[in-house]
């Protein structure tokens, strides 16, 4: 069972979890992402393209399943405006192999960064807001997948 | 020649609108070229696009390069290097 | 924060997660193990030591957290009598930083199969029963972080 | 010397015990050595220990190796290689 969903609303990880389990599978990696709370940063804001996000998304998790053995996958990204602490990203990887499930999980992670159209805007306490410019790591991680 | 263009996170925000329909006219016949085309029409452009090599590009839906050509194309999506995850 | 637990008692995933949540961390990884229901398993016995399993436990935790950046670690293992579906380990890593976090989950599911003093018993629906063998991979994985 | 010994996993079932306090006779004085000696004094034993390359052993609550002296310590737990996770 592949589950793919960009949305507004804030991400339910236990409920996921729970629909994610529904099979009973062997292993599950799963990574969550939190919105951090540094330099004073009060809102994060996550714009998408209305149709090509989860397009991208979904091919990805394709990709993931064609790659490894896998009995459930769950790739759920929040878009638009959060707090700090609230989740912005889920991922959830199931099989019956555990270094199947983890490999699955840290590919899936790190092609988020550079494959989806994704962009996130901070806003601080002073009112400033910036752009999050790509970080130079994030290509070296998921260029180690091709 | 009518082209979508949509834009996204601060290339939305330096050419003021989200999206327009654009006559384009002959002979900007790639990615690269309707950048160009683009940063010389006005002061919205002209700050938009100043790094081109800043700039990333889908075409129809599909990922493109600065080469990718436009010729009969529905719709292009210009924006910043993405920072998801 | 570190948490370790060898327990008789289900592990509840939803309730550890929201205790290790408490900090709201930038990125969680996680591992969820599970008995398999595979060839007629009807039940899974893990046998463990009264001190050393803990001890082995915390030992690992605290070389996770001395090797990587970590803002919290949760490392349940449970253990006596259980049925296929329910979670036999349960591994939360966070951190600053989404690798450190993969690479800690990663580290301690290898070592748990090699340096923790468990041993797992099958029975099957013919009432056969039978110890589970160290699998060869097991200790090729776990010596990957030597 | 009074030993106590305890028994994990197939080792315990072979055994047919979870623990004992031995009497050690002088001589036996490393891992190896206590695993002979028990593979040596009854039939449990020589099941139980009929494969020693199989034995893993904990002496004082420290992960040891089959040359580990033994000679002073006041516990030994002998099992097969560990399956958890």
């Amino acid at each position: 069972m592949i589950r793919v969903a960009v949305q507004p609303a804030a991400i339910d990880v236990a409920g996921e979890l729970d629909l994610h389990d529904a099979g009973g599978h062997g292993a599950t990696a799963s990574f969550v992402g939190r919105v951090r709370g540094e330099g004073e940063l009060t809102e994060l804001f996550l714009e998408h393209h209305p149709v090509l996000t989860a397009a991208g998304l979904g091919e990805l998790a394709h990709r993931a399943a064609d790659r490894w053995s896998l009995a459930a996958l769950t790739l759920i990204h929040r878009v638009g405006a959060m707090a700090p602490g609230e989740t912005i990203v889920l991922v959830l990887a199931s099989s019956p192999h555990r270094a199947e499930a983890l490999a699955a999980v840290e590919f899936l992670i790190d092609r988020l960064k550079t494959d989806v159209m994704l962009w996130k805007r901070e806003r601080f306490a002073d009112g400033r807001e910036q752009w999050v410019e790509p970080r130079a790591g994030d290509h070296g991680r998921a260029e180690r997948w091709d | 020649m009518a082209l979508s263009v949509s834009y996204f996170a601060w290339v939305r925000e330096r050419m003021g609108i989200a999206d327009e329909v654009i006559d384009l006219p002959a002979g900007v016949a790639d990615v690269a070229a309707l950048v160009g085309w683009l940063a010389a029409r006005d002061a919205r452009g002209a700050r938009a696009f100043a790094e081109p090599e800043r700039i990333r590009a889908a075409v129809d839906g599909v990922m493109a390069g600065p080469g990718t050509a436009i010729d009969g194309v529905r719709e292009v999506a210009l924006f910043p290097p993405v920072t998801g995850g």
